[in-house]
């Protein structure tokens, strides 16, 4: 959940269906787990859905490392978890990069290592890498602007930009298909303020921006975490003549969405649902099964999550992923 | 000596030196010429501008104008470097030293005895062991931290320090404020052998004897100007202050209203406003009994390191006792939250660190102790403690007099004399005010005419009921302004007396490893 | 006697009214750059009167946070938990729990939350003789620590109207949360310049153990410094919370550093002793302006970062320039005033 | 004569001892700990060695900064900038344009860009008279931005082998790196202790005015303090660029907190002029400890840092405590000496 203000069970797994050959318990699976320390939705939706997915399975344990604040403190957090060699380790580095060297040091240990979402730059570091699609999500943000201001006929719109943290590769993507999708349009951005994926940092990155653009047509907010401060800066500095696409889908959001009473009208999925995900693989490749809707007979190396753009019309069916 | 001197080469002449700092033109005019081999002594007032005087010389402030010869050369030192090089070597009136070095890296600092930027400890400690037994203190170790000695043990160190050096003028800026009697003929001795090899001393002191024993001219500064040059030491005393003050009068002690003899007190002027019990603290001192009664002024005596500071502060209640009572009109004292409450004050030994807070103007170090007294309703009354401020002042003669000057920009003295203030001034302005006064080296580094001033001070305080416990290095003053003097050796009292009773030779020998108390001690 | 006739004038210029002109100083040019480069903005006066609300706005909640710190740093201390603080009372007040009393319930949870971990740095440092750094410094930690369990590592937000309208409402034409901060820069000005508690932060800051010597309780002044930054805290927590409808453990980040970079280019010493209340202010508007000026020129934060350093030493040096030459002008007309 | 009393015979006990005393009692209780909560980890002694290694490997980056930190603290100054410098060095060391130099080339541009800065941080300090904690920040915030300029806020991979097998190589069974950090730590102890720069770096850190009076140039050796601490930065940056086999603009994140907490920890005083580098040392690996006793323990971060902030509060106050009881100690005996 996005906030803790939800109520119930909001963790999204997928409870195999009886049909499903690879739902059967079978050999038992122990998998390590490491992401870095949750001070975000996002992060923290990765962690329980990782939980609560290995919580269906009867054949797994689940063993979680916390990563501190830091590559620095994961890589010390994963040496001690490699010495106590888990069939198959999941792991969402802090930088890809920085923890190549650590995914390299567990295959070469012989334990499978599942890549969440940063990718090690070498392919030996890894046995699977699930990724969601960073600069596809800003590729999609970018063509849902550009359609509707091409729709409304705006001539040289003035698009507004709050990314997350700026310093990190992931934002980096994510404007880079942010500008890729503009640019055929022939659109660019006026304004870009970034934020620290917190929602006093959104308010504040926003604050800025509106007193930027006295005048702006559409802005795209990366993630709907610190979108709860950009909302609130927007509501506080009264406007409404533009539209905002958000991104991430949290609940708060397509709630909104669905509501359709504030600026936001979209936003660009990256779901953390992809941990469920590779808990499940995870423990396919431990086993040595292959994914039952594929002719393999194992898992495959890389998978994709696409971005998908979520707006009033489509939003029911999204409710249930909203994290 | 003087005879000799003026056949004796001049090692330095100044004339017409102009140092001037925000608002304060500390040196206007000043004339000064030393021989090669000679004491040469200058006297002045606080704030006279005697220290910024030998910090032109060392090279730490730069003269605005004027000439300065060096051995017939002009002369304008850069830097302390550059006049440690010139052969001028300086003793600061406030400790400069650092107190997480030993004693041995302190003397020796920034002319280390070094290999390739290694420091040679075993040469630096032997030479500083020489030096210290040079001294007669052989049994400093080279090794101690500085934070570790007493106050006597530091003003060694400084001493050391500038003995390490080959230098041709030393210069002392009241090196025997912080000694003993004892102390201070050691340092004679050894001033007398540097000059024996030919080596000018200027020596800066407010004690006139001092003067008179050691010195061979004198330079009088008053206000920044030379008033008298190349005087004899001999000069009369009266002549001496007149060229300092302006005005004459002698180093004395003023009349004492007689203390009401205690058959004839009254009542509650017998019952004693202090008493303390069998106070005791570790290694500092032990099993102390003493009283004071209103009115009356307590002086104690002793060396330096015989406990008396901790004394003071323990009654205080700023140190903890390990055993024993302190009641101050039977209130128990158990910090020195309840003393002040109580009406103790205390003007502690060391200025700098333990009273002033120099950044801040004279009148709210003069008020620091009494601001809560003269706050309504928690929100302060400025006017008022800067016009008590200024009354003080007044009476203490501080010297510039303007109370709203940072304390960091007055003279050593004139500090002195804002740390004594605060608790004069609580005890006008309060009702309940001060009624007990523990003094710690009251005057040290206040000049002649300010001393008086403030003997007279205290005197009126005791007349107004005020009990006055004393700690003074100098005997004479001790006996000079005490009804009662209680002698304290390695941490006991070993002796009492009434004031008239006792003279300066007996409690000289007491104060000493001296026979006398071999009695009374067991 | 020339001590007299030199003293008097001269010695009236002072430290803290130079230091902040130097600031007012800083603060014209960053506005002058702002004209210049964005001459189409500042035409418009309706939108320069914006602004600078904003700019007020902006440097509300660590302005608040900033006078806490300055009582604290003159004080001789140093608080590296301040965002913390405000992290853990902003999710404490934002709990479903909280929340069901209302807005005087959320505010009241936030201040009692700030002072109570005052207390607690305080109780540390004071008696436990803790050096500041590393007691608040554990603080810090804990109290994120803390604030994340409480809340889950979830965004909080605030469902309460009251609470959120504190962000959006105006009195005469100027925010609530401006009027907050005004207010209490005026009272730290009162507390810290017109009051005894604030002599005994000068005296407990500049000197130990002469305060201690001339009656002062230090230890139990120096744990009320830390109970009034966590007030501060408690407060801040409160206009960040309405200001982002929402609280969570990693809100109000490095708002230590900002604190205490505002406070110190305000002219306080970090080693205690002496600060003001306005230079603080100052140095909170300088970093605000800063920030506005960046965005109004949509500067890249790698720009943006590398430019800031840039600004803060020029701000500094200015300062010191405007200082050091306004002094030699005083005491050149000093000279030429004798014959 | 000075009394015999005034020179209490011999102070045998010294205070850094006894405050490095408690630190390794500190040491030898969170090793309890782990063996107590993961006794089936500890019984495996080659578990046991590889973990003191880690520790110590983990630690070696923080370590060698520190070492330059206490330094910077002792000599009456501070590094808020150790982190960004890291990040720039490391950056400016694996552009790709710099990798075609080879190790040598890298290891060079790293030490040249750490030592450049600090220079300019000195430079700052010294002779812009800007106070450390404002000139380093501003060097903070430029050092990153730069750093994020250079790489595109790209993280760099380090294809050089050399450099990467710096983390990987042991000698005698024990990491490289962990020789790095004892070659610098006993280098720092040397410098400190035993040659002319040390002890005028306590001089001018505990007495400036002092320092000056004896004719040390406390300018240029504030400067060359900063220059150390670059220098340190810069071994850091390879130190790290190794072990992650990349470098970015946020690597070193808050290195600088961890750094004056390792120091002020170890005993050495924020306000200057006392510290020592092996109580640095262990400040550090009472951090990396700790962090360790998480990892084995698998606690939750919210719940580790709660935990923390206990802990750092409660080795202080265990080493003030050994302190202060066998002071007493000491003291009751020598009273007992008297007759
Ligand atoms: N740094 C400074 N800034 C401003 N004024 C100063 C400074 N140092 C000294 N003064 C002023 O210069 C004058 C001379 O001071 P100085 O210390 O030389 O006196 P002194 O003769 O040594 O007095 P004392 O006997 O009390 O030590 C005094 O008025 C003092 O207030
Ligand atoms: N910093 C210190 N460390 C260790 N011992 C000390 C320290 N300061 C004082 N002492 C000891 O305390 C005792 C009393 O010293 P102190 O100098 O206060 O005596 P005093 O009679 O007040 O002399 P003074 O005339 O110097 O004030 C001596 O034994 C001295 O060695
Ligand atoms: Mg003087
Ligand atoms: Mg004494």
């Amino acid at each position: 959940a996005c906030t803790s203000n939800d109520t119930g069970n909001d963790a999204q797994v997928k409870t195999g269906g009886s049909g499903d050959a690879n739902a059967a318990a079978g050999q038992k699976v122990i998998i390590g787990f490491s992401a870095p320390a949750a001070d975000h939705g996002w992060i923290a939706a990765i962690t329980n859905n990782a939980k609560a997915q290995a919580a269906v399975y009867s054949d797994v344990e689940l063993r979680p490392v916390e990563a501190g604040a830091d590559a620095a403190a994961q890589r010390a957090a994963l040496s001690t978890l490699i010495a106590q060699k888990p069939q198959v380790i999941v792991m969402l580095p802090h930088d890809g990069k920085e923890l190549n060297a650590t995914g390299l040091e567990a295959m070469k240990a012989g334990i499978p290592v599942v890549n969440l979402d940063r990718a090690f730059p070498s392919a030996a570091a890894y046995r699977l890498q699930i990724k969601g699609d960073n600069y596809g999500m800003g590729l999609a943000a970018g063509q849902y602007i550009g359609e509707q201001l091409k729709a409304k006929g705006v001539g040289s719109p003035i698009i507004g930009e709050i990314p997350g943290i700026d310093s990190l590769e992931l934002t980096q993507e994510r404007t880079k298909g942010f500008n890729d999708a503009l640019a055929a349009f022939g659109f660019k951005v006026a304004n870009r303020r970034p934020a620290e994926f917190t929602a006093d940092s959104g308010q504040a990155a926003a604050t800025a921006l509106l007193q930027a653009l006295p005048k702006m047509d559409a802005l795209w907010n990366h993630d709907d975490d610190q979108g709860i401060g950009v909302l609130a800066a927007i509501k506080q500095a009264n406007r409404s003549e533009f539209f905002m696409v958000g991104g991430a889908g949290s609940k708060a959001a397509i709630d909104a969405i669905t509501k359709d009473d504030t600026v936001l009208k979209a936003t660009v999925t990256y779901s953390p649902s992809m941990a469920s995900s590779a808990i499940s693989l995870a423990r396919l490749i431990g086993q040595g099964k292959g994914m039952s809707d594929l002719v393999e007979l194992q898992v495959p190396k890389e998978i994709t999550l696409a971005s998908e753009t979520i707006t009033k019309d489509n939003a029911s069916k999204y409710a249930k992923l909203g994290f | 000596m003087s005879e000799s001197a003026g056949s004796a080469r001049k090692i330095l002449t100044l004339t017409d030196v102009v140092k001037e700092f925000p608002g304060v033109r500390a040196l206007d005019g000043v004339h000064l010429e030393v021989l090669e081999g000679e004491v040469h002594c200058l006297l002045g007032q606080n704030g006279a501008g005697k220290s910024t005087l030998i910090k032109v010389l060392a090279g730490v402030h730069h003269a605005d104008s004027g000439e300065i010869l060096w051995q017939g050369e002009p002369f304008a030192p850069a830097s302390p470097q550059a006049a440690m090089r010139a052969g001028i070597a300086t003793i600061y009136q406030e400790l400069d030293l650092v107190d997480d070095l030993s004693v041995a890296e302190n003397a020796f600092l920034g002319h280390e005895p070094s290999r390739f930027g290694f420091t040679r400890r075993r040469s630096a400690a032997e030479q500083t062991r020489f030096i210290l037994g040079k001294l007669g203190h052989p049994e400093i170790p080279p090794g101690r931290l500085i934070k570790d000695l007493p106050a006597a043990g530091k003003q060694i160190v400084s001493m050391a320090r500038a003995l390490s050096h080959n230098a041709k003028l030393i210069v002392m800026d009241e090196p025997s404020a912080v000694l003993a009697h004892d102390e201070v003929e050691n340092l004679f001795r050894i001033i007398r052998e540097l000059t024996a090899h030919g080596i000018a001393v200027v020596y800066i002191s407010h004690r006139l004897a001092e003067i008179r024993e050691i010195g061979d001219r004198v330079t009088v500064l008053k206000d920044g100007r030379t008033t008298a040059a190349g005087l004899s030491a001999r000069t009369p005393t009266r002549e001496l202050v007149g060229k300092m003050t302006g005005r004459s009068f002698e180093y004395a002690f003023p009349p004492r209203v007689a203390p009401d003899k205690e058959s004839s007190a009254p009542e509650e002027k017998r019952t004693p406003l202090l008493t303390v019990t069998n106070l005791s603290r570790a290694g500092e001192f032990a099993d102390i009994s003493l009283t004071v009664r209103p009115g009356e002024i307590v002086g104690i005596a002793g060396l330096v390191g015989s406990g008396r500071s901790e004394l003071l502060e323990t009654i205080f209640g700023a140190r903890r006792p390990d055993t024993g009572t302190v009641i101050l009109n039977g209130h128990r004292i158990t910090g020195v939250g309840s003393a002040v409450r109580h009406g103790m004050g205390m003007a502690p030994e060391e200025r700098k660190s333990q009273a002033l807070l120099l950044d801040e103007p004279v009148f709210k170090n003069m008020t620091l102790a009494s601001f809560a007294g003269f706050a309504r309703a928690g929100f302060t009354a400025a006017r008022d403690e800067r016009a008590a401020a200024q009354r003080t002042a007044d009476n203490l003669e501080l010297r510039p007099r303007d109370v709203d000057r940072p304390v960091r920009t007055l003279s050593g003295g004139n500090q002195q004399k804002v740390v004594v203030g605060r608790w004069l001034l609580t005890r006008e302005n309060n009702a309940g005010g001060t009624r007990l006064l523990l003094l710690d080296e009251p005057t040290r580094g206040v000049d002649v005419g300010a001393r008086a001033e403030l003997y007279q001070v205290i005197h009126d305080l005791a007349a107004n009921g005020v009990g006055v416990l004393l700690v003074s290095s100098e005997v004479p003053e001790v006996l000079g302004l005490a009804d009662r003097v209680l002698v304290m050796r390695e941490g006991r009292l070993i002796h009492e007396a009434l004031a008239g009773e006792i003279d300066e030779d007996t409690v000289l020998d007491l104060v000493m490893a001296g026979s006398l108390m071999e009695g009374e001690a067991a | 006697m020339i001590a007299e006739t030199a003293l008097p004038k001269a010695q009236k210029y002072d430290d803290n009214l130079l230091r902040n002109l130097g600031l007012v100083g800083v603060l014209v040019i960053l506005v002058i750059i702002g004209i210049v480069t964005r001459p189409e903005l500042y035409s418009d006066p309706a939108w320069v009167r914006n602004n600078v609300l904003i700019i007020l706005q902006q440097a509300s909640g660590i302005g608040v946070v900033t006078v806490g710190m300055t009582f604290v740093i003159i004080g001789g201390g140093i608080d590296l938990s301040v965002g913390a603080i405000i992290a853990l009372a902003g999710v404490w007040a934002t709990t479903l729990a909280t929340q069901s009393y209302g807005a005087a319930g959320m505010i009241f949870t936030a201040l009692v939350v700030g002072v109570a971990v005052g207390l607690v740095n305080g109780v540390l440092i004071a008696y436990g003789k803790l050096v500041p750094f590393i007691a608040t410094l554990a603080m810090l930690v804990s109290a994120r620590g803390l604030a994340a369990q409480i809340s889950g590592k979830q965004t909080q937000v605030s469902a309460n109207e009251t609470i959120n309208s504190i962000a959006t409402t105006k009195l005469l034409g100027i925010p609530l949360l401006v009027w907050i901060l005004a207010l209490v820069v005026a009272a730290g000005w009162v507390l810290l310049n017109r009051t005894t508690f604030g002599r005994r932060t000068v005296a407990v800051g500049g000197n130990p153990e002469a305060a201690r010597l001339a009656g002062i309780n230090v230890k139990r002044h120096s744990l009320l410094l830390y109970v009034l930054s966590g007030l501060c805290c408690g407060i801040g927590a409160i206009m960040l919370t309405s200001q982002a409808t929402s609280a969570q453990a990693a809100m109000a980040n490095l708002y230590e550093l900002d604190a205490i970079a505002a406070a110190i280019i305000g002219g306080t010493l970090l080693s205690g002793g002496r600060g003001t209340i306005i230079g603080a202010l100052f140095g909170v508007l300088v970093f605000s302006t800063i920030t506005n000026l960046f965005a109004i020129n949509n500067l890249a934060t790698e720009v943006q970062n590398m430019v800031k350093g840039g600004i803060i030493v020029a701000a500094v040096l200015l300062q010191q320039f405007r200082y050091r030459s306004l002094t030699n002008l005083l005491r050149r007309r000093n000279v030429s005033d004798k014959p």
